[in-house]
């Protein structure tokens, strides 16, 4: 563990190199750009699994080097190889290996194929910087740089307008929040004077660190405002259903399986520094985005949307996982999470390019019959995200969330709140899926849809499998998972399934996910698909979901306008007052410079003429010497020589 | 044997011996210095006849067969033909200059003969630094051209002599550079020394001839290519171009200082064609160890008869070079190539201490790649340097 | 005694070729007496005992930097045919003047020191090969910087010699 | 030998002289060149001279500095002859005193 943490580093640096050299190459190589990048993450993600296996003993290895030095102190940055990173490199490196493969089938079209794989290598640099960081510097930067790279590519077509605002506003909203993180960070540094997570003991999360508890609540939640931006918690979450302008890969990849759930990754990453007070802004905030969101996706009709916005619920459940429960629950979770998440936009991309770009729910349906495969893959991420009882890893994580707010001891609406949540998603997933899936096509695109090629099916099949897969690490069982995080041993005891709260809580959980798919399925089942039954039922309510509780409009009606305000304000403060002050300074100095010619004419002129006609006189007077005759200087040279040996020979005498 | 190898130290040595004492040393200096040049004098009617008769045999006719049998006493019917002509000094001409020429030509040539060992113990004048004597005392000939160039006031002897001088410069760099192996392997500039250390013998009683090696092979050819230029003679006459020029810097002179400057060609010729058997064949060194009964300076004679032969060989064969070729050939063929051939023998030296036996021919076909290469890239080289063939436009 | 009349010759040559290279009209007359004189100092080297430096001397002064001079002589020969003008400098006078100036003073510093007097010189032997041992161990620096600056030079004359390519091409 | 070091730094000192009187008197750059040269070697002579009869003639070191200044000496020859040849294509003279173009 020790050897392999000084090697960490190459995983990644194999897809920057990928980057930087995919950047470099002319646009037509797309056969040697892509395979650059798919090499480079295989690599990694070997290498990821090696040091995945070195930490399966548990325990932790840090390794650093120095920056700079900055006056007497330096700043280190490092690498750091623990369970909570390795797996999330895993994770990382599979997602990406995968989606990186399916991105072959879907941008096959594209014309800018190389950058694509050129920025999607940079991202998955970035990002596994940041998962392996083992400093809070180096963590913020692969922070920003996975941002930048969300920004490219959420802007990859930016000849749509569209793709070019939501980059811009999905830069621009997660700034407000790394302005927390960096007034965090800053704070951080300025009491404790490092910002290593763990320097044998000198580290700002090692066991010693000693912090106040008021200053520590402020630093965690200035930090957690990061978070909120990466992760789209309400109330920052605006940019992340505008960000699926992107190419669908990229949304499977960054903006469900890996760069939104960073944010949940920092709060598990700096989890010591989290104060209960903190932990509780945690659970609040997740359980508000949870149920927030989920009730907004009932009302979307962009299948892409949908998805986004139950990304948003999702990450709020797991920011309530990390506060009520601890690191492990948010992590299972997130964990399981990111596979089925991939899957399921990567099915809904696969959707879209059989429906030749086709995002509408409305204009599918029967897609069953000619996407099989799709389908088949795409009901088994349904069901995960829905938590379908027992073989369904999504069941399994969400229900040790729950089970956690249950028994958190501050209160219990988070847990009400997670259940109506969970209910919810059931719900709009069942719509989605009747929506897309069944029924009879709607005329146009969807009646040619076609199956996928296989270089895109393939990924989705081993995505399903691990979506369903994945949550048998982390039963109550067997809470393998969990108990590697925290680095202990885990037994199977499957008596603890029937434990008295943990069974009431699964039995309700299903009971609700039960009553969702069922009422919704019945709803959807059947119904002429040209109006919303539920919006035929609740007009107001449904415009109100649609319009996603006009959260966008109330932004823009205050915080735009008053930005708009203050801006004219320094418009004319620029333009009256600042400009005034000038234009009066000018005008002094214009005087003063006008007083200031006069002098120098008459007076300075006057001296320094004369100090030169003497200078040129003089001059004049000295080159009569430099006639360029060699031989006069020569001779000179002559009669000095004489001069100096009689001086040396026969001077001493004389003196 | 013994006798007969040393027979004319013996005979200096008794016929110096019965001069009084004070004198000795001036009589033995005579005497070699007499011995010198009749023998080389004697050469020199020698080589004319010989090149004549030779240069005709190879160009299918008889060469001069009037005088004497064969024609053997042509060169004294030349001597007197030449010494009585009438000796015209142009009007305009530096009539110094016009005057010291041939002997500044002749003069110092002698001179080179004192440094080549001729036979065992039979170097007039054992100089610790004697190839630099014999390049030093080389270079009055370029004055000599000039002199005679200058004095005559003729265009056509100006020319020749800018022309001459040009290449005496221009080969003289190859020349000694070509010698600088040699010198660096036997590590000394002392020509009996160079010959000394050639003196061994290797496998089957061979001696170690430089010549044996491929940098001596290499650095005989080159040296004598830059011989041939360096004394005027054909393919690199042209500074003495007949038709051309009509001689050279030898137009204006007819008779007496003709004959000098003749000789001072011919001694010019024998002295750097004994250089090349002093460096490159052994010297006075028999070839085979069981040939040392030979007299070491039959050996001397036999080698440098056959490089004489060589050279008129290739006068026989071999067209007259243009300028330009002239030029080019030395700086972008000859001398290139002699700085590798340092690089090559350098590469032998160090070679040397390879102990196997398969190590040698190895070594040998190694080396002789190293220099042969070069050879050909700069030869193919220089071939595009050449301007195109002549085009004719009216006569096809 | 010998010694003495050697020296006396070659000293009489090289003044001799000296002073007549700078006093003859003709410019190669000049360079040949020039010439002249750098092999009497050559002989004057020998008789030093200096064989080396000696031979060095005549390759290089009278075989090259003569020869060299003699072909300035050639290309410049339309200096020569410019009429008008007196070979002597405009201001010969001073210039004899100070030559006779420094030369006296010369002279009399010789003539003024009196350790020089009565000194015997030692005899020496400076065979070529401690001579080349010495150039390439104590002096193996000033030997690189010196074929530096030879190359340094050839290239230099050769691009200071170079004729300049015409400015225009001509019409066709 | 009898020949004393006076005479040898005499006769340096004449060629000196002859050298220096030529190199100013003369109008044409070769010769002052040549009178450059007959300097330079007036300065050789006196390094043999001291050499030979210094102390540690063992040591080699007037020959060495001889040496090294014939390779300077031509090194200089070959310069200053081909900036005479420069100057002459662009003036048509080789007199030293129409060389003024540097005249302040």
């Amino acid at each position: 563990m020790e050897t392999i943490v000084k090697y960490i580093w190459m995983i990644p640096a194999a897809p920057l190199l990928a980057a930087g050299a995919g950047a470099l190459l002319p646009g037509g190589r797309r056969r040697l750009g892509a395979g650059l990048a798919v090499g480079a993450i295989s690599v990694s993600f070997l290498l990821s699994c090696a040091a995945f296996a070195a930490t399966l003993g548990g325990g932790r290895a840090a390794s650093h080097f120095r920056w700079f030095d900055f006056g007497a102190t330096s700043v280190q940055l490092g690498w750091v190889l623990d369970p909570l990173g390795a797996v999330m490199a895993v994770m990382v490196t599979l997602a990406s290996l995968l989606i990186f493969i399916y991105s072959l089938g879907y941008m096959a079209g594209d014309g800018n194929f190389t950058r694509f794989f050129c920025f999607m290598s940079l991202f998955a640099a970035a990002m596994l910087g940041l998962v392996l960081a083992n400093s809070l510097l180096l963590f913020f930067i692969s922070w920003e740089l996975v941002g930048l790279a969300s920004y490219l590519l959420i802007g990859f077509w930016f000849q749509k307008p569209a793709a070019a605002a939501a980059a811009r506003k999905a830069f621009i909203t997660t700034r407000i929040g790394d302005l927390g993180f960096l007034v965090g960070m800053l704070a951080l540094y300025s009491k404790t004077g490092t910002l290593l997570f763990y320097d044998s003991g000198h580290g700002c999360l090692d066991e010693n660190f000693v912090g106040g508890l008021v200053v520590s609540t402020a630093i965690g939640l200035l930090i957690f405002c990061g978070a909120i931006g990466k992760s789209g918690q309400f109330p920052l979450h605006v940019w992340l259903p505008d960000a699926m302008e992107g190419p669908t890969p990229v949304s499977a990849l960054i903006h469900a399986a890996t760069m939104v759930a960073a944010g949940v990754f920092l709060v598990a990453r700096v989890y010591p520094l989290m104060t209960p007070h903190a932990l509780q802004v945690v659970t609040w905030v997740g359980a508000l985005t949870a149920v927030f969101a989920a009730a907004i996706a009932v009302a979307q009709n962009d299948i892409k949307r949908i998805l986004a916005y139950s990304t948003i619920s999702q990450l709020g459940y797991m920011m309530m996982g990390l506060g009520a429960g601890g690191v492990a629950v948010g992590m299972f979770h997130l964990t399981t999470h990111a596979f089925f998440k991939a899957l399921l936009f990567l099915g809904a991309g696969s959707v879209i390019h059989g429906c030749r770009g086709e995002q509408d729910i409305r204009k599918m349906g029967g897609l069953r019959k000619r996407m099989p495969l799709t389908f088949a893959a795409y009901a088994a991420g349904m069901m995960a995200l829905c938590g379908v009882p027992l073989f369904f890893s999504g069941f399994w994580s969400k229900d040790a969330i729950l089970d956690a707010a249950h028994h958190w001891r501050f209160s219990q609406a988070p847990f009400y709140l997670g259940l109506l949540g969970a209910f919810l998603t059931a719900f709009y997933m069942t719509r989605q899926v009747c929506a897309v899936f069944f029924g009879k096509p709607a005329p146009g695109d969807a009646e040619r849809a076609h199956e996928s090629p296989p270089v895109m099916t393939a990924p989705l099949l081993i995505l399903a499998v691990l979506a369903v897969g994945a949550g048998f690490f982390g039963t109550p069982a067997w809470p393998w998972f969990q108990k590697y995080l925290e680095g202990g041993k885990a037994g199977f005891d499957l008596s603890k399934l029937l434990d008295g709260s943990a069974l009431t809580v699964m039995l309700l959980s299903s009971a609700l996910v039960a009553v969702g798919i069922v009422w919704s399925g019945w709803v959807y089942g059947r119904a002429a698909r040209e109006t919303d039954p539920l919006e035929k039922a609740q007009p107001a309510l449904f415009a109100c979901l649609r319009q996603k509780f006009f959260v966008d409009e109330f932004y823009a009606a205050t915080v735009i306008r008053l930005t708009g305000a203050f801006a004219m304000f320094c418009d004319w403060l620029d333009r009256v007052v600042l400009d005034g002050a000038v234009r009066a300074l000018c005008w002094l100095a214009v005087g003063l410079a006008r007083l200031n010619r006069n002098v120098d004419e008459s007076v300075v002129n006057g001296g320094f003429d004369a100090g030169t006609e003497t200078v040129r006189g003089s001059g004049e007077w000295m080159s009569r010497f430099q006639n360029g005759q060699t031989q006069r200087y020569l001779r000179v040279i002559g009669l000095a020589f004489c001069g100096l040996l009689v001086l040396l020979l026969w001077g001493a005498s004389w003196f | 044997m013994r006798g007969l190898d040393q027979i004319f130290v013996w005979i200096g040595r008794e016929v110096a011996g019965w001069a009084p004492a004070p004198a000795q040393p001036l009589v033995s200096a005579i005497l070699i210095i007499a011995g010198i040049m009749a023998v080389f004098g004697t050469c020199f009617a020698l080589t004319t006849i010989a090149e004549r008769k030779i240069l005709g045999r190879m160009q299918n006719r008889f060469g001069p067969n009037r005088v004497g049998p064969c024609g053997l006493f042509q060169p004294l019917a030349d001597a007197v033909k030449m010494l009585t002509k009438e000796d015209i000094v142009p009007f305009s001409a530096d009539k110094t200059l016009h005057f010291l020429a041939p002997l500044v030509m002749t003069t110092p040539i002698w001179l080179a003969f004192a440094v080549l060992p001729f036979g065992r113990n039979m170097s007039a004048l054992d100089l610790d630094s004697g190839i630099l004597f014999f390049f030093a005392i080389g270079s009055a000939s370029e004055l000599a051209v000039f002199m005679a160039g200058w004095s005559s006031q003729n265009k056509y002897s100006l020319v020749g002599a800018m022309r001459a001088i040009a290449q005496m410069i221009s080969y003289e760099v190859p020349l000694v550079l070509s010698t600088v192996p040699v010198l660096m392997l036997a590590g000394s500039l002392s020509l009996n020394e160079i010959v000394a250390a050639q003196g061994t013998h290797t496998l089957g009683g061979l001696a170690r001839w430089n010549v044996f090696t491929p940098w001596g092979l290499a650095g005989l050819l080159l040296f004598l290519i830059a011989a041939t230029a360096e004394s005027n003679r054909s393919p690199f006459d042209l500074p003495e171009g007949e038709s051309e020029i009509i001689a050279g810097y030898l137009t204006e002179y007819s008779g007496f200082k003709y004959a000098l400057f003749f000789l001072g060609e011919y001694l010019g010729l024998f002295a750097i064609t004994g250089l090349a058997v002093t460096l490159f064949l052994g010297g006075w060194r028999a070839p085979f160890q069981w040939l040392e009964w030979v007299p070491s300076w039959l050996w001397f004679g036999g080698k440098f008869g056959v490089l004489i032969f060589l050279f008129i060989w290739v006068r026989a064969t071999l067209p007259r070079l243009r300028l330009d070729q002239l030029l080019n050939f030395s700086w972008r063929f000859l001398a290139p190539l002699t700085l590798i051939n340092l690089a090559v023998a350098a590469a032998w030296h160090w070679t040397g201490a390879w102990e196997s036996a398969a190590a040698a021919p190895v070594r040998w076909v190694l080396c002789a790649a190293l220099i042969a290469l070069p050879a050909h890239w700069l030869g193919r080289a220089l071939r595009g340097a050449v301007p195109p063939p002549r085009k004719y436009h009216y006569a096809e | 005694m010998l010694n003495e009349i050697a020296f006396l010759l070659c000293a009489a040559l090289t003044l001799a070729g000296a002073v007549a290279a700078m006093t003859l009209r003709n410019l190669a007359h000049c360079a040949l007496c020039a010439a002249g004189a750098f092999a009497g100092l050559a002989a004057i080297y020998l008789q030093l005992d200096a064989e080396f430096a000696g031979f060095a001397q005549l390759l290089v002064y009278v075989g090259a930097i003569a020869i060299l001079i003699l072909f300035t002589v050639l290309l410049t020969r339309g200096a020569e045919i410019q009429p008008g003008g007196p070979a002597a400098s405009t201001s010969r006078g001073m210039g004899l003047g100070v030559g006779a100036l420094v030369t006296a003073c010369l002279i009399g510093a010789i003539m003024a020191s009196p350790g020089l007097r009565g000194h015997a010189p030692q005899t020496v032997h400076a065979p070529v090969k401690r001579i080349g041992e010495q150039l390439m161990n104590q002096y193996v620096m000033p030997l690189e910087a010196i074929g530096l600056l030879l190359t340094a030079a050839l290239l230099g004359a050769v691009i200071i010699a170079l004729r300049e390519p015409p400015k225009e091409p001509p019409a066709p | 030998m009898t020949t004393p070091l006076a005479h040898y730094l005499i006769l340096a000192a004449l060629l000196f002289g002859v050298g220096l009187a030529g190199a100013l008197a003369r109008r044409n750059a070769i010769l002052v060149l040549v009178g450059l040269e007959l300097m330079f070697n007036a300065a050789n002579l006196n390094f043999i001279a001291f050499w030979r009869f210094g102390p540690r003639p063992e040591a080699l070191t007037g020959l060495m500095f001889v040496l090294f200044s014939i390779a300077i000496g031509a090194a200089e020859a070959a310069i200053g002859l081909a900036l005479v040849i420069a100057i002459y294509r662009h003036r048509r003279t080789a007199q030293v005193d129409r060389f003024d173009s540097l005249k302040g």
